[in-house]
């Protein structure tokens, strides 16, 4: 029972943490209890065996939840991001005012975030989810300004839609479940009989895909990630964005080879992966290269889910998760990139060579975690067009990455030095080590990959040729770089924007109807003429 | 002898509905309003008293004549007031 | 055609008349009035199935009666209030703005003070 | 021969119906009501419903007719209101309330085979309740919890019309009649009538346990001379905050439901009456109840508190 | 006629109590002078509260409805009261909200010690009592016609409280709300008359052993469910809402967005699956589906434009409205005991107690907040939330349950409200459910951005907010969460008596 009440804490004490807030005197606090609440996830990741189950009580939801291995994996790991953001948080807290609201916002994002990957029921998993991304709302709207306002208006709304697709895609689990259970593993085996099996999958694939940055859904990632404080967005897009991943994974029926659908979330995949990359060229804000950067590694994250839909088998489900889980560590280390360098401007070289390194691990540098995600995702992609594909985008990632490489080292020269803090570069450390080391403990836990093939010569200069293109291909934007078009974030927003009046003006026409119906002739009026179509439509043979 | 009570509420009722007419008469026609309520009281009192005597017999009781009776008596007492007031409140 | 009947349509065309009054008058007064009207209407079809209802000896049946009694009652309870309010905001009127002519016209302005 | 006169009788209140939605003015459509009134409970007497037609002569047109009639003229000022509607408006409302109304003569003209009635039951319960006049007993014994609920109705009425006054008349007295110059006939007419109408009301309740009338009826007309009163100015509207004002309004139904409570010791549940001395209670009730509808009733057309108390 | 005769249960007497204890309180209220009012309150509030929950342990507990026959005589010519599932719990609920309003209204309605007695606190206490007394009554009647005086009694305590505070636009808004809430009283004394015609009884329970479907029955139904939903405000009949329920004081209209909008519903709901279980034809159903449906999109799309928060509570409670009507195309089949309608059936319901939770907590802490602010303009909110923190809780919490959010009670009625439309194979109201639930979310998240924001200076408290006001707010948001615990499938509690 141990390991069960393990696994409920990881989400239950930052929740319980919340409580503190009430309190006046616990209230100053509560900023600093922030690196420590993602402490029992971690713990729960290393410790609990796979596959405990534990139900909870009908007080809490009756929501089940359960630990399996690419769960397990995303759990450790997203605690770790949470820890390392926390220590940054508290630091940049230190004398803010608005320190205990955005400390309340943290701790509700932690606890969904932490619970998507351990929930096992629908309800639990959507509780867990509409927690992570609609507490996200206050992180992303911490500065108060136009641009964060509308930053974190777009977030909410389209967060909004997302939670509404999904619940309308768990309904239709539901309803298509024998009996009352809420199981999603049953819920997902009952799914290939479901009489609406389609609407489902589009559903689910629209819910998860807006969280993910599947084009055209990812419209909210540039703009959030550039509005949200360095900690906040390296927390949302390092972990909070894998809530799409695992959803992906519980959600898609991997045991019943779906044709239709393999091949649209390769299309949609692979289209996210090379957009990403061609908008992210155009941006000078690095976040933003940086957002582009996982509209991009999401995308190609879908394609592998897509081919492992095809195969008709779950194969494919450790080596994505063990990919998510590199690309959490090293973007969350990024962006803490960003953050130490503007507040340790002396010694750049000491923070400039880790975050080459991290940056190219994303392309698959060899003896980097990249190199192994890399060679994970290989079989599940098979030969055919898609690891051709899957090169291709590894160039193009290279070749963001150092994009972003060149206006990292340009935003140093001339960030503003406040004043060194050891914080910021502590969890930047941390986030570094855990990017290189932890992929190497992990390969061995997928079954038939060993440390050793990694070093064969074959399998490095797989891993190095797309960088060397890609560096050969930066070379040449450089000198271009000119006349490359600069593309607002959020690119596609625009044609949402334009039709803003259209709604505005709807609303408008809403509100001359309301006027109409409230004046006492038409509303007196209303009362006859429903008396005479209610009495016509009870006397009509139904 | 039911015979000549039947003639003399003919006779009575018949008189009364001819005064009625004649307030009413003398209501549309009257030129002010003074005229008028001279005419309605008058001959609308008039009218029911003769009514009253006419169904007297047919009361059935001692009881249900004075009952009868004592309608007659307060609308005159009613329409009296009432014409004064109206009068004053014209004037 | 007995008279049950009669007054039966009479009742009708009273309730088709109350509800015309109460959607075409501009002014409350009026509208409570045709509230009345609709009312006496409902009350005489009460009366006119009550009358249809005649046996054992009554010459109609007592319990539509005693409704209708309650329903009178209830009816004058709710014209008191309604006339309350009517003059309440008339004298309200007046007191916000005595020069202009009052207008409580039943537009759309609602709540939007 | 009666079916004539019922013609007539119908005929005339359309037209007078329809004159009063259709008047322009709004104190002329307030007297075309009173008139109405009065026609509506000659049309009760043709439905042989006389306890209705007294209720309606005297609540139904007499006290809503001297409301309507004192708020019209208060109200002559307001007349060029709104304008009605707009002709495509009148038009669709007139035939939509014309559907209606066709609709509802269809119901009337297809009446149930044998029309269901209640008329036997209620006469063969009616000696458990030791009265005579069967509508008294649904009233007092059948349906005694609506009867209650109506006086807690009533009651509320009240206390709504008392909080539209404003906050510092709140104790003070209605302003009934307290602007009448001093009118030497009102007054002989104040101090005639009434005498003659409390016995009538008097006579009205008690005889409302056997023959037609009861409490409502009575109650109506001790109101009605009450306000009489007040109008001409003899006696002063009483201050809301008098605790024997308050006592006469809340004597009525607290006595019936302190009767229907009881109903749980002495008879067979709530609003159930012991056979033997039912009667009594009923009678004793009604009276009670005349009393507080009278109050009730006055001060409902009295109006809202305006004058504060002089100490 | 089959007088199956109906006899008084063993605890039918808490029926009658549960009527008249208020009745009691208004009946002393009025005799008692102004100051012992609030004293009166404090025994009259507790002892409803056991009342009302000593009947719903009978009720549980006996397994079927309880029955009181009222003066001993049997249905046709007397009244019997009723409780079955639903109309325990709609008392349990109104007992709750009902006292937490008495808390939380302590505070604006109390005598002055010493001076005179004043005019708003004897008028509320009053129309507190009267509104619980009616709310009972509605919801124990099984007599149409003793419905029809319960529904007057409800009117009269709503309308006076709504321009308790005397200004001119409250006394318009008052007025308009009476006389619209008359035309449906009428029209439904009108379609009760013709029941009485047409069957000879008003019994709910002998009407549905005799009903059939002919022209006069037909006509008297939708003359009574129009009537009601007059009442109900429901979409094109709402032109009265928004200014009373905005108008009418914090406590004021957290009772009647909560309580008084539901009563009329209520008898709705008597009417189509009591009254007459298999009379409403599918095409009809379709129609009041269909108003729910106008009623959310209007009700929200309004919400997100209005500039006061009172006004955009009251729009939000129109919306919401509009909810509940779906169980009749969707609980249709109840009286053939499809499943899936027990679905929509106890959807329906979860939907009614939660909104009515929700909304009363809304209501109070918009009060609060209008209090402390000394305006309810949305756009100048000004970060207030952070300056009471409590309100701010309550106030999200509520919001939370009202848009849809897992751990709310708004949460499985929404659930089970799909699952429903799912299963009957209606997805269009799927569609309309899942809207609405966007457009809450875009009003409360606006409201709760300018109630976190943090500008320059945060406005100063005009006046203090006492804190236990502001728990009794959250109080009852956290009841409309506890309902998320309710279990997500049909319950058999609101079938007792069925």
């Amino acid at each position: 029972m141990t390991a069960g009440t393990v696994l409920a804490s990881s989400f239950i004490v930052p929740l319980f943490m919340l409580v503190a807030a009430l309190g006046q005197r616990t209230r100053e606090r509560l900023s600093d209890l922030l690196p420590f609440a993602p402490l029992p996830a971690l713990l729960a990741a290393l410790v609990v065996p796979d596959g405990t189950i534990v139900v909870l009580p009908r007080s809490l939801l009756g929501i089940t939840l359960s630990l399996d291995k690419p769960g397990a994996m995303l759990l450790g790991a997203a605690s770790l991001l949470w820890i390392a953001g926390g220590i940054y948080a508290r630091q940049m807290l230190q004398d803010a005012a608005r320190a205990v609201r955005f400390a309340i916002w943290w701790l509700t994002t932690l606890s969904g975030s932490l619970g998507v990957f351990i929930a096992a029921d629908m309800i639990g998993f959507y509780f867990f989810y509409t927690l992570v991304s609609l507490a996200a709302y206050g992180l992303v709207a911490y500065d108060e300004t136009a641009a964060t306002r509308r930053a974190s208006t777009i977030y909410v709304a389209l967060a909004l839609l997302g939670e509404a697709f999904l619940l309308m895609a768990f309904v239709l689990l539901a309803a298509a479940t024998p009996g009352n259970s809420l199981l999603i593993s049953d819920a997902v085996a009952a799914l290939r009989s479901s009489p609406w099996r389609d609407i489902t999958m589009l559903l689910i694939v629209l819910g998860f895909g807006l969280k993910i940055g599947l084009v055209p859904l990812h419209v909210w990632m540039p703009l959030t990630y550039s509005a949200a404080p360095i900690p906040a967005a390296a927390v949302l897009s390092g972990a909070a964005v894998k809530a799409g991943v695992i959803g992906l994974i519980r959600f898609l029926p991997f045991d019943v080879s779906l044709a239709g659908w393999s091949e649209v979330l390769m299309v949609l995949g692979f289209v996210s992966a090379f957009y990403g990359v061609a908008i992210g060229l155009a941006q000078t804000n690095p976040k933003a290269v940086l957002a582009y950067s996982s509209v991009s590694q999401m995308g190609l994250l879908a394609a592998v889910l897509g081919m492992g839909l095809g195969s008709g088998s779950r194969a494919a489900l450790l080596p994505v998760a063990f990919y998510a889980v590199h690309h959490m560590l090293a973007k969350g280390g990024l962006f803490l990139a960003l953050g130490a360098a503007a507040a340790r401007r002396g010694s750049a070289l000491l923070v400039l060579v880790p975050t080459v390194v991290l940056a190219l691990a994303l392309a698959g540098l060899p003896f980097t975690g990249g190199q192994l995600a890399k060679m994970a995702i290989k079989d599940p992609l098979g030969d055919g067009v898609a690891s051709v594909l899957a090169q291709i985008s590894a160039i193009g990632s290279a070749l963001l990455m150092l994009h972003f490489l060149y206006l990292f080292r340009a935003g140093i020269a001339e960030a503003p030095a406040d004043r060194p803090s050891a914080a910021a570069v502590v969890a930047w450390l941390m986030m570094v080590f855990a990017a290189l080391a932890l992929p190497w403990f992990l390969f061995p836990t997928l079954d038939g990959a060993s440390r050793a093939d990694a070093f064969t010569l074959q399998e490095l200069w797989g891993a190095a040729w797309p960088i060397l293109i890609g560096g050969l291909l930066a070379a040449l934007l450089w000198r271009w770089r000119t006349r490359l078009p600069r593309i607002p974030e959020g690119d596609v927003l625009f044609i949402a924007e334009r039709c803003a009046p259209t709604v505005s003006r709807l609303g408008a026409a809403f509100e001359r109807a309301d006027g109409v119906l409230r004046q006492w002739p038409i509303a007196s009026m209303c009362v006859a003429l429903l008396v005479v179509l209610t009495a016509l439509a009870l006397a009509m043979p139904a | 002898m039911s015979g000549l009570l039947h003639a003399f509420t003919i006779l009575a009722v018949s008189a009364g509905v001819v005064f009625f007419i004649a307030g009413t008469v003398g209501l549309v026609r009257f030129p002010d309003v003074p005229t008028r309520l001279h005419a309605l009281t008058k001959a609308d009192n008039v009218g029911l008293g003769l009514v009253v005597l006419g169904l007297l017999p047919y009361t059935g009781g001692l009881l249900g004549a004075l009952k009868l009776v004592s309608v007659w008596l307060l609308t005159l007492l009613s329409g009296a007031i009432v014409t004064q007031l109206i009068a004053r409140a014209v004037r | 055609m007995n008279s049950a009947t009669l007054f039966g349509f009479c009742s009708a065309a009273i309730v088709g008349l109350g509800l015309f009054g109460l959607i075409v008058s501009p002014h409350p007064l009026r509208r409570i009035l045709a509230f009345n009207l609709l009312g006496s209407g409902v009350f005489l079809f009460f009366g006119v199935v009550a009358r249809r209802g005649a046996a054992a000896g009554l010459g109609a049946d007592p319990v539509p009666q005693a409704l209708v009694i309650t329903g009178i009652v209830v009816a004058f309870s709710a014209t008191a209030l309604a006339v309350a309010l009517v003059l309440r905001l008339f004298a309200l009127t007046d007191e916000a703005a005595p020069t202009s002519e009052a207008d409580p016209k039943a537009g759309a302005e609602g709540g939007h003070s | 021969m009666a079916l004539v006169f019922d013609i007539g009788i119908v005929s005339l209140l359309i037209a007078i119906g329809a004159w009063m939605i259709m008047a322009r003015d709004t104190l002329v459509a307030v007297i075309i009501f009173v008139v109405y009134g009065l026609l509506m409970s000659i049309a009760w007497v043709r439905l042989s419903a006389v306890d209705v037609a007294l209720t309606e002569a005297a609540i139904g047109s007499g006290i809503t007719g001297m409301l309507l009639l004192s708020a019209a003229a208060r109200l002559r000022q307001t007349e060029g209101a709104g304008a009605r509607p707009s002709f495509p408006v009148c038009v669709a409302a007139g035939s939509l309330c014309a559907l209606i109304s066709a609709g509802l003569a269809g119901v009337v003209l297809l009446p149930a085979d044998v029309a269901p009635t209640l008329a036997p039951l209620a006469v063969a319960n009616l000696a458990d309740t030791g009265l005579e006049n069967p509508v008294a007993g649904v009233l007092f014994a059948y349906r005694a919890l609506d009867t209650l609920l109506e006086k807690v109705v009533l009651l509320l009425a009240l206390l709504g019309v008392w909080s539209l006054g404003s906050d510092r008349a709140w104790g003070g007295a209605p302003a009934l009649g307290a602007y009448v110059p001093p009118n030497d006939i009102l007054v002989f007419f104040a101090q005639v009538l009434p005498p003659i109408g409390i016995v009538f009301a008097a006579y009205m309740t008690w005889t409302g346990a056997s023959h037609p009338g009861g409490a409502f009826q009575g109650g109506t007309v001790l109101a009605v001379m009450w306000l009489l009163v007040m109008m001409a100015g003899v006696a002063r509207a009483p201050p809301i905050s008098s605790t024997k004002v308050r006592w006469l309004l809340v004597a009525g139904p607290a006595l019936f439901l302190a009767v229907g409570f009881l109903g749980f010791v002495i008879a067979a549940g709530f609003l159930a009456y012991p056979v033997d001395y039912a009667k009594a209670l009923i009678v004793l009730i009604e009276i009670a109840l005349a009393l507080s509808i009278g109050v009730t009733l006055a001060l409902l057309a009295a109006g809202p508190p305006e004058r504060t108390l002089q100490p | 006629m089959s007088t199956a005769s109906v006899a008084t249960t063993s605890s039918g007497y808490l029926l009658v109590l549960a009527v008249m204890w208020p009745v009691i309180g208004i009946l002393l209220s009025f005799v008692v002078s102004g100051r012992q009012i609030e004293r009166l309150a404090w025994i009259v509030l507790p002892v409803g509260l056991v009342i009302a929950g000593a009947t719903l342990i009978a009720v549980t507990q006996a397994g079927q409805s309880q029955i009181y026959v009222v003066g001993n005589w049997a249905p046709p010519l007397g009244i019997a009261l009723r409780a079955d599932g639903i109309s325990v719990a709609m008392m349990m609920a109104t007992a709750i909200v009902i006292c937490v309003t008495g808390v939380f209204a302590h505070g604006e309605f109390s005598q002055p010690p010493g001076g005179p007695e004043e005019r708003a606190p004897v008028v509320f206490w009053v129309l507190l009592f009267a509104i619980w007394s009616a709310l009972n009554a509605l919801v124990l009647g099984s007599d149409l016609f003793n419905l029809y005086v319960a529904l007057e009694l409800l009117t009269f305590a709503a309308v006076p409280l709504v321009c308790l505070k005397g200004k001119k636009e409250t006394v318009e808004a008052a007025l308009r709300y009476m006389l619209f809430a008359l035309i449906g009283s009428v029209l439904y004394l009108l379609g009760a008359a013709m029941i009485y015609g047409a069957y000879g009884t008003l019994d709910i329970r002998l009407l549905s052993e005799r009903g059939h479907a002919e022209p006069a029955t037909l006509i008297a139904a939708s003359l009574m469910t129009i009537g009601l939903l007059a009442k109900t405000a429901l979409v094109p009949l709402h032109l009265w809402l928004p200014p009373a329920h905005a108008g009418a004081p914090a406590p004021g209209s957290a009772m009647l967005s909560a309580l008084v909008v539901k009563g009329s519903f209520f008898v709705i709901i008597r009417i189509w699956f009591d009254a007459m279980p298999d009379l409403l034809s599918f095409r009809a159903a379709q129609l009041l589906g269909a108003l729910g449906a106008a009623a959310i999109l209007l009700g929200s799309v309004l919400a997100l434009r209005q500039q006061r928060l009172k006004l955009l509570i009251a729009y939000s409670t129109i919306a919401q409205i509009g909810y509940l009507f779906f169980v009749f195309p969707l609980a249709a089949g109840l009286a053939t005991g499809v499943a899936w309608s027990g679905i929509a059936w106890t959807a329906s319901w979860l939907q009614l107690f939660s909104h009515a939770f929700a909304k009363a907590a809304m209501f109070m802490a918009a009060g609060l907040i209008a209090e402390a602010l000394g305006h309810d303009r949305i756009a100048e909110l000004g970060g207030i939330g952070r300056k009471l923190p409590i309100t701010m809780l309550a106030f999200a919490l509520s919001g939370l349950s009202l848009v849809g959010v897992p751990p709310s009670g708004g949460f499985s009625a929404k659930w089970l409200l799909l699952l429903a439309t799912v299963m009957e194979g209606q997805w269009w109201w799927a569609v309309v459910i899942v809207l609405g639930g966007l457009l809450a979310g875009g009003y409360i998240f606006m409201v709760l951005g300018r109630l976190l924001a943090s500008p320059t200076e945060v406005p100063a408290l005009q006046a203090p907010v006492s804190r236990w006001r502001e728990c009794a707010a959250l109080s009852l948001a956290i009841c409309a969460v506890l309902l998320g615990i309710w279990p997500l499938q049909s319950s058999d509690f609101l079938f007792i008596g069925r």
